[in-house]
């Protein structure tokens, strides 16, 4: 029981299974009877009062201890009033209260620089406590984000280690990179369709350029567009986001123009159907048995409607390469297309597909990112179970 | 009466689409349009009522916030596509999009998938209470609750290996490489199990409606 | 071809109309599986069983018609087991789209136990503000809901007389596909005026509340079409849910049934070529 | 110079991003909130060059007329009646543009979901065979959790829905976690990549 209390404090539900026939569940019994009495309330202690770290000013966190009489004692309290002014001897105003079992109120309309006095009282409905003073404080807004430090390092590390080897391969250095199935068999997949004669349709999935998904998958649409402008086989791109459609029209026009094809560039191939998710399904799903494509890329994010497109697509006899990084769909993409890029490979596209030694060189710097992870978790593991948690305690983001 | 044609038209436009299950036919294609439109409609005035009033008519025409010029300003070059001479201009505001989303991104990202998922595998390799249970009462549950850490934290860190790009997945390395893919394979089919429920679960709201709402048989 | 090889090659369409069978079938003519009722349920269950006639119990329905087939059989079990008891409902939601559909299911248990809107039973509506609602209604629910869905004042309602705040709630039920939800009812109702609160959610959220059941802040959970099907067999009424865990155990027997025959003919064919 | 501008508003934005998660202080704080109203209100402009495209399309349909041009007919009036019932009389419960909603667009919307019953059973007959290892061990978790689910299972063996939810929670979670840590290395270099003008060609080509 301790554990799933320690567990959820941390905010991960993590529990080991209980068989359902032997746990007992505490009840809590009811309130105990709390009899009227004539004399105030214990007044809480130690009334504390702080800039709220970490904001853009404007904040005071005002904490106290609980009475003497709020649970135990004569049991009477059943709430804490605040009281606020600039000047400690009068001019107190009620801000806020809180209840019971709370002993921390937050202050959010502070002028910065302005000095406050605090005045915390217990409240039994009838008598308030002596009055407890907090010192002055003043709220301001801050620099930096303390509790963010341990991000800032992961930021820094592996953004360094991603650019030197981008740099190291500037110098054309060899690099080892092992073979993606899904993505060489990009090359046979629009030469099959080109052979058969049929169109490539690319779907770039579901949501807008505000995801980094559809972001890398337009520029995996660049290095398809311009196969398919080399074989000369029309390119189907239905969008579900007018961005996308714009962006889209925009990457396939410079792939054509770059593989010297610029006229036989067609914008209407890349339409906009809706932005609803069954909808695009839908359209998608006709498109698709009418058009008959012999290749299907599925490349960005998508949700539920993976495996209906994925299903359709196959009934189709097409190729089907698909590529997300969305966890939940990758299941539905292994069982119904003939290759599928798991989550980072989606990433790892656009460096594979055009082989240049900047891009290669960033998986590298990747590769050292997985390697200080996983040295992390072996360090912290072992600390852990040595009852040390303080590098868990220090990678919480605040 | 209202409410019993809705349902008729609700009843008919699920067997249009249903009917794709069979083969693509004129019936389907007709739902498929009618939605396709339906839809791009619904979302316009979707956008219309809960973006482009909330959120510029009303800071920019009627408060008068004039930073709001920039959005708008923006938004009518990326509208300017529609002219070709001058379309090059809408790449402002995609440059604007990819890079604020690809800063946005990286931060999220880094937070919620990597630095949040390795704080969370840091626990304890040895969780003494679930060894006691299984030592108290053998049986196959207590004795995978008390090597239920060992296998998440081998499971995470072979996993990882398997996503190695730049190192041959050979020897030891490869073996690991192997044990990785084995995790992930786990994760697919168990996840693709328990979302099967689900999926049927719509299909049997589908057919309630069906056979209550509009033939009243159940 | 042979038999093997012609149904390895079966055509998809017969596995749909097999999957449609599966559904359609125990939904005319309930199968009834013997449903074996877990813990959770069983609490739920009691905590409305220990309510003496008369009492008053909250539905608030924070859920939509995506996951209706999931959380509206609990809505209906609940109402019926409610005007079974001869209890006093008073319902209220938190999403707007939950609102007819615990008016529906309280609607057809009414009909059942001869029950009346306005005095067995009323319904609040929507609110919107998610915990606000909750605070505000903890307060004072005349003040926060003064009207009914329909518009109607609320003194109007003879089961609204002496009912002021969370006081005159013996129990309160929120019925949720996410938040606001049971998780917040949880946190204002019972974290901070220890009412007794019950939850029903979706198969994919239950899991999340088991910490809440077994610090006992929460009295009892039905998670799923599984969960409102094991209540519905307690309360002894063959609802759309223990329907639906019929087609459900049939269609998933008839994947796995695929799934394994494929497998047995993918080894007979690698035996023939071997 | 037409090459360049879209690249210097990149790294700005980009940048801007980044810092502002880690100062709180008064602009930095505001800045994701405004760059995702600007987003919200660019969407609102671009969806005239995406339904001008859906429009133009099909009403050049009406024109050439080729096999199947009435349905485009179908798309425009469905796309003009919900249109003008939104605009005209509003969004609320009980116009126009909410009964359509709920007789139109939701059924269709739902059926296209629940559709995914029936692929999820073709696809789970096609895919699940025993190939290779990885492919067994695809289909014996896959069989497990299924099973476990439903009373059939408890049936089979009283332990197996406990066995179905210990997968879930430990083997599974352990894979998505991988997975995850995985995705995010890969977003940190593509958008280092965008943000420094290294993968530029889907907006300025070469």
């Amino acid at each position: 029981m301790l554990l799933i209390f320690l567990v959820l404090v941390k905010g991960i539900i993590f529990y080991p299974i209980d068989t359902p026939h032997d746990n007992n569940l505490a009840f809590n019994i009811g309130e105990s009877i709390v009899e009227v009495e004539s004399i105030a309330p214990a007044p809480p202690t130690n009334v504390v009062a702080k800039d709220k770290p970490n904001d853009a000013g404007g904040g005071i966190i005002v904490s106290w201890t609980k009475s003497a009489d709020d649970g135990a004692g004569r049991e009477s309290v059943i709430e804490y009033q605040i009281f606020r002014s600039t000047s400690p001897d009068e001019g107190f105003e009620l801000i806020g209260t809180a209840n019971k079992g709370f002993y921390r109120f937050v202050d959010s309309a502070t002028k910065d620089g302005t000095k406050y006095f605090y005045v915390v009282k217990a409240f039994d409905g009838m008598l308030h406590s002596q009055a407890v003073m907090s010192e002055a404080v003043a709220s301001r807004a801050q620099w930096f984000h303390t509790g963010r430090i341990s991000m800032l390092v992961a930021v820094l590390i592996i953004s360094f280690l991603v650019l030197w080897f981008i740099r190291k391969a500037k110098r054309g250095e060899e690099l080892y990179i092992r073979p993606i199935a899904g993505l060489e068999a990009v090359d046979d997949a629009v030469g099959r369709a080109t052979e058969m004669g049929k169109p490539i349709m690319y779907i770039p999935g579901i949501l807008d350029m505000d995801d980094i998904q559809t972001i890398a998958s337009m520029i995996i649409l660049g290095r398809v567009a311009r196969k398919a402008a080399e074989y000369e086989t029309p390119l189907l791109v239905p969008c579900c986001r007018s961005i996308v459609m714009s962006a889209a029209q925009e990457t396939v026009k410079e792939a054509y123009l770059d593989a010297g094809r610029p006229d036989s560039y067609d914008a209407d191939k890349i339409r906009y159907l809706t932005d609803d998710q069954f909808g695009y399904a839908a359209g998608v799903d006709g498109l698709m048995i009418r058009e008959t494509p012999g290749a299907i890329f599925y490349m960005g994010a998508f949700y539920a409607e993976s495996l209906i497109l994925a299903e359709t697509g196959h009934s189709t006899g097409a190729i089907q390469i698909a590529g997300t990084a969305m966890p939940s769909q990758l299941p539905f993409f292994v069982t119904a297309c003939d290759y599928t890029l798991i989550g980072e490979e989606l990433f790892a596209a656009s460096a594979y597909l055009s082989r240049e030694p900047l891009l290669l060189g960033s998986l590298k710097g990747q590769d050292f990112g997985k390697a200080i992870f996983i040295i992390i978790i072996i360090i912290g593991v072992i600390l852990a179970t040595f009852g040390f948690s303080e590098l868990a305690a220090w990678l919480t983001t605040g | 009466m209202i409410e019993t044609i809705g349902i008729w038209i609700a009843a008919l436009l699920t067997l249009c689409i249903l009917s794709f299950l069979y083969k693509e036919n004129p019936f389907y294609k007709f739902a498929e349009h009618l939605f396709v439109g339906v839809s791009a409609a619904y979302w316009a005035v979707y956008y219309y009522y809960n973006i482009l009033r909330p959120n510029l008519i009303q800071p920019l025409f009627i408060e008068g916030q004039i930073l709001f010029v920039i959005p708008l300003v923006l938004g009518i070059m990326m509208v300017m596509r529609l002219f070709p001479k001058v379309g090059w201009v809408s790449r402002w505001p995609l440059a604007f999009i990819v890079g604020t989303y690809a800063g946005y991104n990286l931060i999220t990202y880094l937070q919620s998938n990597a630095v949040d998922q390795v704080r969370a595998t840091l626990i304890s390799f040895i969780h003494l209470e679930s060894w006691g249970d299984f030592i108290g009462n053998p049986g196959v549950i207590t004795f995978l609750n008390a090597i239920a850490v060992p296998v998440v934290v081998v499971g995470v860190i072979t996993g990882i290996i398997y996503f190695f790009f730049s190192r041959e997945h050979k020897g030891v390395f490869g073996g690991f490489a192997k044990t990785g893919v084995w995790f992930l394979m786990i994760a697919f089919g168990a996840s693709f199990g328990y979302t099967v429920m689900a999926r049927i679960s719509l299909l049997i709201g589908r057919m309630y409606f069906l056979l209550h709402n509009w033939l009243r048989v159940i | 071809m042979n038999i093997i090889e012609r149904l390895e090659k079966i055509d998809r369409r017969i596995i749909f109309i097999l999957i449609l069978l599966a559904v359609i079938i125990p939904l005319l003519l309930p199968i009834g599986f013997k449903i074996k009722v877990s813990e959770p349920v069983r609490i739920f269950y009691e905590t409305i069983e220990e309510l003496q006639p008369g009492s008053i119990v909250l539905i608030s329905s924070e859920y939509d018609p995506s996951t209706m087939p999931e959380v509206y059989p609990m809505n209906q079990a609940l109402a019926r087991h409610c005007f079974a008891k001869n209890l006093k409902i008073i319902g209220m939601g938190l999403w707007p789209q939950g609102i007819p559909l615990n008016q529906a299911s309280m609607e057809q248990a009414a009909e059942e136990y001869g029950k009346e809107y306005g005095v067995d039973y009323v319904n609040l509506g929507y609110k919107a503000g998610g915990i606000v609602v909750i605070s505000a209604v903890s307060e004072n629910i005349p003040t926060t809901f003064p009207q009914d869905y329909a518009g109607r004042s609320v003194e109007e309602f003879e089961v609204m007389e002496g009912v002021k705040n969370f006081d005159n709630i013996d129990l309160i039920v929120s019925l949720s596909a996410g938040d606001p939800g049971v998780r917040q009812w949880i946190m204002i109702a019972q974290g901070r005026y220890g009412k007794k609160v019950s939850g029903g959610v979706t198969a994919v959220s239950a899991p999340a509340f088991y910490p809440y059941l077994h610090a006992g802040q929460l009295r009892g959970l039905i998670g799923g079409m599984k969960g409102a099907a094991e209540y519905e067999t307690l309360i002894k009424k063959s609802g759309t849910a223990s329907r639906g865990m019929d087609a459900q155990s049939i269609a998933h027997g008839l994947i796995v049934l695929f799934i394994v025959l494929a497998n047995v003919f993918f080894i007979i064919g690698k035996r023939k070529k071997a | 110079m037409k090459k360049q501008i879209p690249l210097i508003i990149t790294f700005i934005a980009g940048m801007a991003m980044i810092i502002q998660y880690f100062i709180p202080h008064r602009p930095f704080s505001d800045i994701q909130q405004l760059f995702n109203t600007w987003f919200l209100i660019i969407t609102v402009f671009a969806m005239i060059l995406g339904l001008g495209n859906l429009l133009k399309l099909h009403t050049r349909r009406l024109q050439r007329r080729p096999s199947g041009w009435w349905y485009s007919i179908v798309l425009l009036i469905g796309f003009a009646i919900m249109f003008i019932a939104g605009m005209v009389w509003g969004i609320e419960r009980g116009t126009p543009f909410d009964y359509l909603f709920w007789n139109v667009h939701l059924p269709m919307s739902s059926m296209m979901f629940a559709l995914l019953a029936f692929f999820v059973a073709s696809a789970s007959y096609r895919a699940f065979r025993a190939r290779t290892p990885e492919a067994t061990l695809l289909l014996v978790s896959a069989i497990l959790v299924m099973i476990g689910r439903v009373p059939l299972g408890n049936y089979i063996w009283d332990k197996l829905p406990l066995l179905g939810d210990w997968i879930m929670s430990y083997p599974n979670m352990a894979g998505q976690r991988a997975i995850m840590i995985g995705i995010a290395l890969g977003v940190i270099s593509t958008s280092l990549r965008i943000i420094l003008g290294i993968e530029r060609t889907y907006l300025v080509g070469k």
